[in-house]
């Protein structure tokens, strides 16, 4: 086997590993603040994981946003709350072991028909992707496929993510923006 | 008929295993900010099962370069790059929405909050 | 073709997605809401022209990007979708106009115009979920709206609508998420998102228990997203806690396109393998759908707060919807799509008439009904219809999609599901009277014997709702040609 | 010169991973926080510094070399601010290295009492 | 080889990090583990470009070096003030 | 004025009378009650022109609207729905009169929603009567179960609004579980609703479903109180006296009994039933709720009480007659209609006099009443009479159809039980006259009112004070009151030779 | 409250286009490194994306003496490479130790004889960069240092760092052999 | 003064990277063609410059340099460059967002939608980031301290 895909593979399984222990860490420790920084950690283990996926923009972005943006806001909250999580009541342990349990044996259930990992036979790679790699060259001109999808072929996709992003900043100031002309107190002036 | 060549079927597990650890803190942790951490263990759990459909074995990143012949597929790329940005906003706005919920009400733990609704609600049908 | 003719379908959705960010510069409570309310006037002409395009040119298909499917996005409208559109579009147009004067009370007047942003963003998330026919389009704009509702309904007065929102927010998200990873299985089958082209991909995969999978995975996101039974837990807070204009809205259209969504998914996406036949899921469907009416009526009977109230009868409505699309003919189906609209009507009516009640007494507690239908005569009167409706009686819509509904029934020969059907709406009667008894039958407490009538912006747009409640209870020929189309077609694609 | 370049890469890389590993050990042996700062500098300066030097003997004179520059540079920036934030952020909340009472008391000392500012000091 | 050596000490390395930040105790050690898992993650990925033969990728480095100073002191701003800006000082002009 | 004009301008009427009833408001109570009593009177003189256009054997036909294609809302006369449609105009006159009076000498409030609901409810009766299919026929049975139901609860106590809920639960119950059912499942199996001679579903659905749907049919129609549906009508006794004659007479039951007529007729066909035999075990049903009713009715003291179980056994003669599946018998049933609309009209009509001015309900308290309101019993004796079924009152021919029927029908067990329970009828409606008139009076001591204890007070309303007269202080009842009494126990009189003109009327649906 | 002003530490006001203009230079640079595109359009938004950086710098008041110090370029070649021999050093100091397990952590304060807030900036980060050493506090001239052990100490407390970055930033080198404060 | 005397080694060390935080922020932009970035990327970059000030300087200082009517505009500004792109190509006569008639070639014309629409994305991510950071960050501390739960451990 191929040295390349090997350490590929191998440097997979390491992450994958990695995001599993650093979850179970999040769901065991109640220390809120280490809670967040492990999802920190975990966000970049999944942006590792994208790189060794040749998935170069997604960890750009999940490095960014999941390690980067989503933990920063995060912290503010904690320093706006308190970090320190309560027990957890034993049923809720049954209840989430439950909806596991079934959601997992869906998704087991659902992977024995799925096409192995990585396989270039896979419908996935035969029916539309080929056309972004073999055309975009000549219909768009641009070098990485996954700008030529992103802003051209799915452009209208793209758009609608920004007005996600435009509706998470307007909403986010909608709920706990402070109004103007006001010395900002505890309340922010929502009440 | 299972294929257990490695990584296989086995990357997906993996994926899986993961993507339940985060079903699981959302659902039975009752704070609210470690429900939202669960929600984005979850989420980041889908994009890796995402990115690994796109991965072509042997291939490399869809950045077109001479000498190149093998590509992993760009397409799922481009459909997590939208659910990140989703992932985040969804993130601010739960967050803020926390902060709010701990100035109303003192408190981010969910079964707390619902038992204080609760008392709410009787004293509002009480008046 | 005209400008507007060619490109119609697109513009129905940009019109108030563009529109959204001018409220951010307006900054100013009227004027934010004025263009607001003019954005919807424009977006529901557009939808009218669409559905008579569509109606007289069959399916519009448009290209975004000029990139044909399945390579690029597609949207896709035929006569469900215009109709999905125009319910949404409709009611947009006669909320805002409402909206005004309840938002006014309920929300500091900084935030005003977040507010209609926020409502414009909901309405475009909506039609774009309408017209789009590529499953992670879909998604992108489920979140668009999603987010904006979460925004709503989280600043509604009380503290719980915070909690309500959260809930829902949590929810919201498991449910698209669950929506994605059933995307991804049928990308892995088949390579393809749009949705006509996965119809013509899946039934070569069908046997697959990936494909299996994915359509349980879509079923329960979406069954997250419309509160089908058992998983609406979310719902009634939301709406009970949201500002009156807020769940108007959303109790009138959100629920819908959610179903509508899931409609496209089943019948188009998974039609030409009939899932419902193949995985003999259709009973397990249909007992599910018959559970979320009773259980949802029964909910709704012990509910003091009467948007609560409102609120479970909704998840009991939807089990009507769910139940007309699982049956399996064009009636049924017909049933389940016109019933879609005629909830939207009674429903957004309905709350209107509590965001009146909300406007004058700032409460909407059993309790404090007493004596309305002497305060608020035409505010009680309204409640009055609306109620009559959400059981079924005759001349109003709500009496159409039952009669859809169980003439469906009947010819599939589930004669007991008919009866269910009508029994269901006996306790419709019961949660209807007891709030009719309270406004008609107690005194007032006391210093509130006084005639206190809601002001005319709320009271206009209310019984213009409520006109069109009985106007398409009495001429159900346009609603029930159009459903009757919209099903065939969906069922002919699995035929 | 290929060659000489591979065993150059090899040398400096497998030295700076004995760095990297050492430095790890620290951090997982070391007693207390201010001890494991110094473990973790020995990655933070060798161990990244000799595995991208190992690098650089791959690239020549390209603009990846300048990349591969551009990084280090910014870890020998910012790895040794962050350090310092952490040291004070533990310092100002009373937790003092683990070091004999007089110099536990130099450390404590230095405690920052203006929270007005606002800023990391 | 040389670079699959390389990602597996980095690796290994990543491991001792990653069992630091989750043993803790303190906030503090944490914090330097995460930073040390972050800077590990920078030679990880600059590795990677070169088993994968796509050194370009070094921007992303840039990248997860940024963002780990920038979380590192969003973090240490935390557990010294316990918040993230200043309540008395905003702008104000406000948000809204 | 061409028919169809006058079919929509009956129903116009009422209803145009409940508007203005309403926005004259409750400053001008004598415009309100001129405005009842003058709809009632153009009503039914539109109704008898049009009586006398269909025995002239046109059948006139209106559609108002189209809900959907083939599916309208349309009205169609012939003559069965005419008989109701007489009965329910005349008798809304008299009803006028009385509940004016009535309403005012109880000091009732609210009087304004009371005349308003009540102008509704009769339009709905004429829109039963006329109905040209089976959509329009629960139309308008829907709104009459909804606009009667203020007037059950009228006086808003906690009694009567738990009697309002459950008669709108019964009522609405029925109609929509069975009711409604029967009618979608009619329209999928039949593909029309309108109403045909010989009936719809003939030919068009197997057996079992016109069994099935025969009994969906008599149950939906809760109106006819066929057991074990039939608690709503005791329990609406709490309402108003006036409202009480609506339902027992003028509108409700009738609308029910009517319905049941018109479903076996028209929708299922006599013929159908026949030959299937479906409506053979709902015979038995009325039958046995005819004796049951007689029974508890005569164990009721309650003399409000005691005509409602009367009203639910006599209701089921009626039933009885359709589910015989003969012409005569149907013949029968919509005689009987008539016949007990008049007479049970006259028995509340006393019965609602003795509790306003004699402020009495038990019967055990109306010993020797009868010596001081002579008219008011002498009358409540004749319409006795004619409910048992003794010539020369009208009531004895509806009998004599329905016996005819049964024997016809070789089920001779009936015509026991229609001796039987005119015996039963004698055994609890004779009890009061004799009572009244040869009772021993009691000690004032205790008296039960329907939950009216505040209006004590004689009639203090200057007009009715006039209009008292009798001896010694005496409480016969006024001349408003009394006036209708005698009209209606004169038409109880008239039926009896009128009795053959209806027949004659009724010709052209069941034959000879 | 006083508003803090950023530029209270900055040199004279005349630096200041020099200073931009340096900053333009130096981020022209950083872009070409960057880049390695020269197409036109590419150029046009590089120029574009550095003027708009300056402003920004500008407005930021990043751009002054301490936050660019351009003055220091000639007097590092001197200085880091140096550091580095000490970097090296204390790295194997440290590594060492770790494996043997043999520490003595303490706490000591040095003397910091620059002259302004970059002076003692580059020295507190040298110190801190050379593991043994960890510098946990910069007030005024003071340094409070934790050391790992006594031979990083020791090298601290002979004053040879701080000498240096006193050249390196042009200040005048104590004279004064007691580096630690506090010490006898 | 003690404070800020205390964070000169933060102060200096963020002036100085600050602006070629921005610079490459604004690198990642225009490159996304080409490598990896791209709008969404740059967004998050660029702001994460402003956010790292943010952090050092105190946010007042932050929004004395930016403040919300600017990123309010740029936020706008981003959204409507976007979708005006789609407009435009509708006007042009293509399809909404159909870049092909925006250029003399259907490639050029591709080139120009896609770098306006990336720069669309950066602004509004930018905005939007900054908007979001700012909310958090103006949201006066809640009465808790969460040191006090934070455990030691050392000695
Ligand atoms: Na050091
Ligand atoms: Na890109």
């Amino acid at each position: 086997m191929n040295l390349e895909i090997l350490s590929s593979d191998l440097l997979n399984v390491a992450m994958l590993a990695f995001m599993g222990v650093t979850g179970v860490a999040i769901a065991r420790i109640r220390n809120l603040f280490a809670v967040v920084m492990l999802s920190g950690i975990y966000s970049l283990l999944g942006a590792t994981l994208y790189v060794i996926l040749d998935a170069v923009d997604v960890a750009f972005t999940e490095a960014a946003v999941g390690a980067g943006a989503s933990t920063v806001l995060m912290i503010g909250t904690l320093a706006l709350t308190s970090d320190r999580e309560k027990a957890m009541p034993n049923s809720n342990a049954w209840k989430g072991l439950i909806v596991c349990a079934l959601v997992g044996a869906a998704l087991v259930y659902g992977s024995l028909d799925m096409p192995l990992f990585g396989d270039p036979m896979a419908p996935a790679q035969q029916h539309v992707a080929p056309r972004y790699l073999n055309d975009s060259m000549a219909e768009i001109g641009l070098p990485n496929a996954v700008t030529s999808v992103l802003a051209s072929y799915r452009g209208y996709d793209t758009m609608g993510e920004v007005f996600v992003i435009f509706t998470a900043a307007c909403g986010v100031i909608c709920l706990i923006g402070r109004t103007r002309r006001r010395p900002a107190k505890k309340s922010g002036g929502d009440k | 008929m299972v294929d257990l060549s490695f990584p296989g079927l086995l990357n997906y597990w993996f994926v899986f295993l993961l993507m339940l650890i985060g079903l699981y803190i959302v659902i039975a942790h009752e704070n609210l900010i470690k429900k939202i951490v669960g929600l984005n263990v979850f989420q980041v759990s889908v994009f890796v099962f995402y990115i690994s459909v796109a991965k072509v074995k042997g291939g490399t990143a869809p950045i077109l370069a001479d000498g190149i012949e093998v590509y992993s597929n760009p397409l799922p790329h481009v459909l997590i790059l939208t659910a990140i940005v989703v992932g985040l906003a969804m993130t601010a706005l739960g967050l803020a929405l926390v902060v709010r919920v701990q100035e109303s009400f003192g408190i981010i733990e969910d079964d707390e909050l619902r038992a204080l609704e609760d008392q709410q609600e009787d004293e509002g049908n009480n008046a | 073709m005209s400008f507007i003719e060619t490109h119609i379908s697109v513009l129905v959705v940009i019109v108030p997605l563009i529109a959204a960010p001018f409220c951010i510069l307006l900054r100013n409570s009227v004027t934010a809401w004025a263009w607001a309310t003019v954005v919807c006037l424009v977006t529901m002409a557009l939808a009218v022209q669409l559905l008579q395009q569509v109606w007289l040119g069959g399916t519009i298909s448009y290209d975004l990007g000029n990139w044909p499917g399945p390579w690029g996005i597609v949207y896709r409208v035929d006569e469900l979708g215009a109709f999905v559109v125009l319910i949404v579009a409709a009611l947009a147009a006669i909320v805002l106009p409402y909206a005004k004067t309840s938002i006014e009370r309920e929300i500091p007047k900084e935030r005003h115009y977040l507010v209609y942003c926020m409502l414009l963003l909901c309405i475009a998330g909506l039609l774009g979920m309408a017209v789009t026919s590529d499953a992670f389009n879909l998604f992108v704009f489920l979140e668009i709206s999603s987010l904006a509702t979460y925004v709503l309904v989280g600043i509604g007065q009380d503290r719980r609508a915070l909690t309500a929102a959260l809930r829902y927010l949590i929810l919201g998200t498991l449910g698209a998420t669950f929506y994605v990873i059933g995307i991804g299985m049928l990308y892995q089958m088949t390579g393809s998102l749009n949705m006509t082209d996965l119809a013509t991909l899946l039934p070569a995969v069908q046997d697959t228990r990936t494909v299996h999978a994915a359509l349980a995975f879509i079923v329960v996101g979406f069954g997250l997203k419309l509160a089908m039974f058992p998983l609406h837990f979310w719902l009634p807070n939301a709406y009970t806690f949201a500002p009156s204009a807020v769940t108007v809205f959303l109790a009138a259209t959100a629920t819908k396109v959610a179903i509508y969504s899931l409609i496209r998914l089943i019948f188009t996406v998974f039609g030409d393998i009939e899932p419902l036949e193949t995985y003999n899921l259709r009973f397990a469907v249909i007992i599910l759908a018959v559970a979320g009416m009773f259980a949802g009526s029964l909910m709704a009977i012990f509910q003091t707060n009467i948007k609560r109230m409102l609120a479970y009868s909704s998840v009991a409505q939807v089990g009507y919807m769910i139940l007309g699309i699982s049956i399996g003919n064009a009636l049924a189906m017909a049933g389940g799509i016109i019933h879609m609209f005629n909830h939207a009507l009674m429903k957004g009516a309905l709350f209107m008439v509590m965001g009146c009640v909300m406007y004058m007494l700032g409460s909407v507690k059993l309790e404090d009904m007493a004596g309305l239908g002497k305060r608020m005569p035409f505010t009680a009167a309204a409640f009055v219809a609306g109620g009559f409706s959400l059981i079924g009686v005759p001349l109003t819509v709500g009496f159409v999609s039952k009669f859809y509904l169980v003439q469906g029934a009947l010819l599939a020969g589930w004669w007991p599901i008919a009866l269910l059907i009508m029994l269901s709406s006996l306790l419709a009667i019961i949660y209807v009277w007891r709030v009719v008894e309270m406004m008609y039958f107690r005194s007032p407490a006391i210093g509130h014997g006084q005639m206190t009538e809601a002001p005319m912006t709320l009271l206009i747009p209310t019984y213009v709702l409520l006109a069109a409640v009985f106007w398409f209870g009495i001429d159900a020929t346009f609603t029930g040609d159009l459903a009757m189309a919209a099903a065939e077609s969906l069922l002919g694609g699995s035929k | 010169m290929e060659a000489a370049l591979d065993v150059l890469s090899w040398i400096f890389i497998v030295t700076g991973l004995a760095f990297c590993l050492i430095g790890g050990y620290g951090l997982l042996k070391m007693r207390d926080m201010f001890a494991r700062l110094h473990a973790a500098s020995l990655i933070d300066t060798l161990g990244v510094g000799f595995v991208f030097i190992g690098l650089m003997f791959q690239v020549g004179f390209t603009l990846v070399l300048a990349k591969l520059v551009i990084v280090l540079l910014l870890i020998f920036f910012t790895g040794p601010t962050a350090t310092f934030a952490l040291a004070r952020a533990a310092i100002n909340h009373n937790s003092l290295p683990a070091v004999d009472d007089a110099d536990k008391k130099l450390a404590a000392e230095t405690k920052s009492t203006d929270r007005s500012q606002g800023g990391i000091g | 080889m040389m670079f699959t050596v390389a990602a597996v000490g980095v690796v290994v390395t990543m491991a001792m990090a990653l069992a630091r930040a989750l043993i803790g105790p303190s906030v503090y050690s944490r914090i330097l583990a995460v930073n040390v898992f972050g800077t590990l993650a920078v030679m990880l990925i600059a590795i990677y470009g070169f088993i994968d033969d796509r050194p370009e990728f070094l921007d992303l480095s840039i990248v997860y070096a940024l963002i780990n100073f920038i979380g590192t002191i969003a973090v240490t701003k935390y557990v010294t003030y316990a918040d993230m800006g200043h309540g008395d000082d905003g702008d104000p002009a406000g948000d809204i | 004025m061409s028919a169809e004009t006058l079919i929509l301008l009956a129903l116009g009427v009422p209803f145009l009378g409940s508007l203005f009833v309403l926005f004259s408001g409750p400053g001008s109570a004598n415009v309100r009650d001129g405005i009842t009593v003058i709809s009632a009177v153009i009503l039914f003189s539109i109704v008898w022109t049009l009586i006398g256009i269909v025995d002239g054997g046109a059948r006139p036909s209106v559609t108002l609207l189209e809900m959907l294609p083939g599916l309208s809302i349309t009205f169609t006369l012939e003559p069965i729905g005419m008989l109701f449609a007489g009965i329910a105009s005349f008798l809304w006159i008299l009803t006028s009169f009385y509940a004016y009076g009535y309403m005012r000498g109880h000091h009732e409030a609210n009087q304004t929603r009371f005349f308003f609901c009540f102008a509704i409810a009769i339009m709905s009766a004429i829109g039963i009567a006329f109905a040209g299919n089976m959509l329009t026929l629960f139309v308008f049975y829907e709104i009459l179960t909804i606009s009667t139901f203020p007037l059950v609860a009228h006086s808003g106590t906690d009694e009567a609004r738990r009697a309002g809920r459950v008669y709108l639960g019964i009522l609405l119950s029925t109609s929509i579980t069975f009711l409604l059912t029967a009618i979608i499942w009619t329209y999928v199996e039949a593909g029309t609703l309108d109403f045909r001679e010989g009936g719809i579903l003939a030919g068009n659905a197997p057996v079992g479903v016109i069994g099935v749907l025969f009994g969906l049919y008599i149950y939906g129609i809760g109106k006819a109180a066929l057991m074990p549906f039939h608690r709503w009508l005791p329990a609406a006794m709490v309402a108003p006296t006036p409202v009480s004659a609506l339902l027992h007479a003028v509108a409700v039951v009738k609308a029910g009994v009517f319905s049941v007529i018109k479903v076996s007729v028209y929708i299922f066909g006599i013929d159908t039933l026949a030959t299937t035999g479906v409506s053979t075990w709902l015979a038995y049903v009325a039958a046995a709720t005819i004796l049951l009713a007689s029974l508890v009715a005569m164990r009721k003291d309650n003399l409000k009480a005691r005509l409602a179980y009367s009203t639910v056994s006599q209701l089921s003669y009626i039933v009885l007659g359709a589910m015989l599946a003969s012409n005569i018998g149907a013949m029968g049933s919509t005689m009987h209609i008539v016949m007990h609309a008049f007479g049970k009209i006259t028995l509340f009509f006393c019965a609602g006099a003795i509790i306003v001015f004699a402020h009495k309900t038990e019967i055990s308290d109306m010993h020797g009443l009868g010596r001081k309101m002579p008219v008011t019993f002498f009358c409540f004796f004749i319409a006795s009479l004619s409910i048992i079924g003794l010539p020369p009152l009208g009531g004895v021919w509806s009998k004599w159809y329905l016996a005819m029927a049964a024997v016809e029908t070789e089920q001779l067990i009936f015509v026991a039980v229609l001796m039987i329970s005119s015996l039963l009828n004698i055994a609890y409606l004779m009890p009061v006259v004799l009572y009244g008139f040869f009772g021993k009076e009691k000690s004032a001591a205790v008296h039960a009112h329907d939950g009216h204890d505040d209006h004590h007070a004689p009639p203090d309303h200057p007009m009715l004070k006039h209009l008292t007269f009798g001896i010694k202080g005496v409480k016969e009842a006024p001349v408003m009151c009394l006036a209708p009494i005698v009209l209606t126990t004169f038409g109880c009189f008239a039926l009896f030779f009128y009795a053959d003109r209806i027949r004659l009327f009724l010709a052209p649906v069941f034959g000879g | 409250m006083p508003r803090m002003r950023l530029g209270c530490f900055s040199g004279v006001e005349g630096d200041y286009v020099t200073r931009t203009l340096g900053l333009a230079a130096a981020l022209a640079a950083f872009w070409v490194l960057l880049s390695g595109y020269w197409l036109p359009l590419i150029i046009a938004l590089g120029i574009a994306s550095i003027a708009l950086c300056v402003v920004i710098a500008r407005r930021l008041d990043v751009c002054d003496r301490e936050g660019y110090p351009i003055h220091l370029t000639v007097p590092g070649i001197t200085y880091f490479p140096w550091l580095v021999k000490e970097i090296v050093v204390s790295n194997i100091t440290v590594a060492k130790a770790i494996l043997t397990g043999d520490v003595n952590p303490q706490v000591l304060q040095v003397r910091a004889s620059q002259s302004d807030a970059l002076g003692r900036t580059v020295y507190a980060n040298s110190i801190t960069l050379t593991p043994g050493t960890v510098s946990i506090s910069v007030d005024e001239d003071v340094i409070t240092v934790h050391a790992l052990m006594d031979e990083t100490a020791d090298g601290l407390r002979s004053g040879e760092m701080n000498a240096r970055v006193c050249n390196l930033m042009g200040d005048s080198v104590p004279t004064d052999t007691k580096h630690e404060v506090g010490a006898a | 003064m003690t404070g800020m005397r205390r964070k000169i080694v933060l102060r200096v060390v963020s002036k100085l990277l600050i602006p070629f935080i921005l610079l490459f922020g604004l690198y990642v932009q225009w490159h996304g063609d080409f490598g990896p970035g791209g709008g969404f990327q740059a967004g998050v970059i660029f702001a994460a410059g402003f956010v790292l000030y943010g952090l050092i300087f105190g946010l007042g200082t932050l929004r004395e340099a930016l403040p919300s009517w600017l990123t309010r505009v740029v936020l706008v500004l981003g959204v409507l460059l976007y979708a005006g792109v789609g407009v435009v190509t509708m006007l042009m006569g293509g399809n909404f967002l159909g870049y092909n008639v925006l250029g003399a070639t259907p490639q050029g014309g591709q080139h120009i939608g896609i770098v306006l629409i990336e720069f669309g994305v950066g602004m509004t991510v930018f905005a939007a980031v900054m908007t979001i950071f700012c909310a958090f960050a103006g949201r006066a501390a809640a009465d808790v301290n969460p040191v006090d739960d934070i455990g030691g451990d050392n000695g």
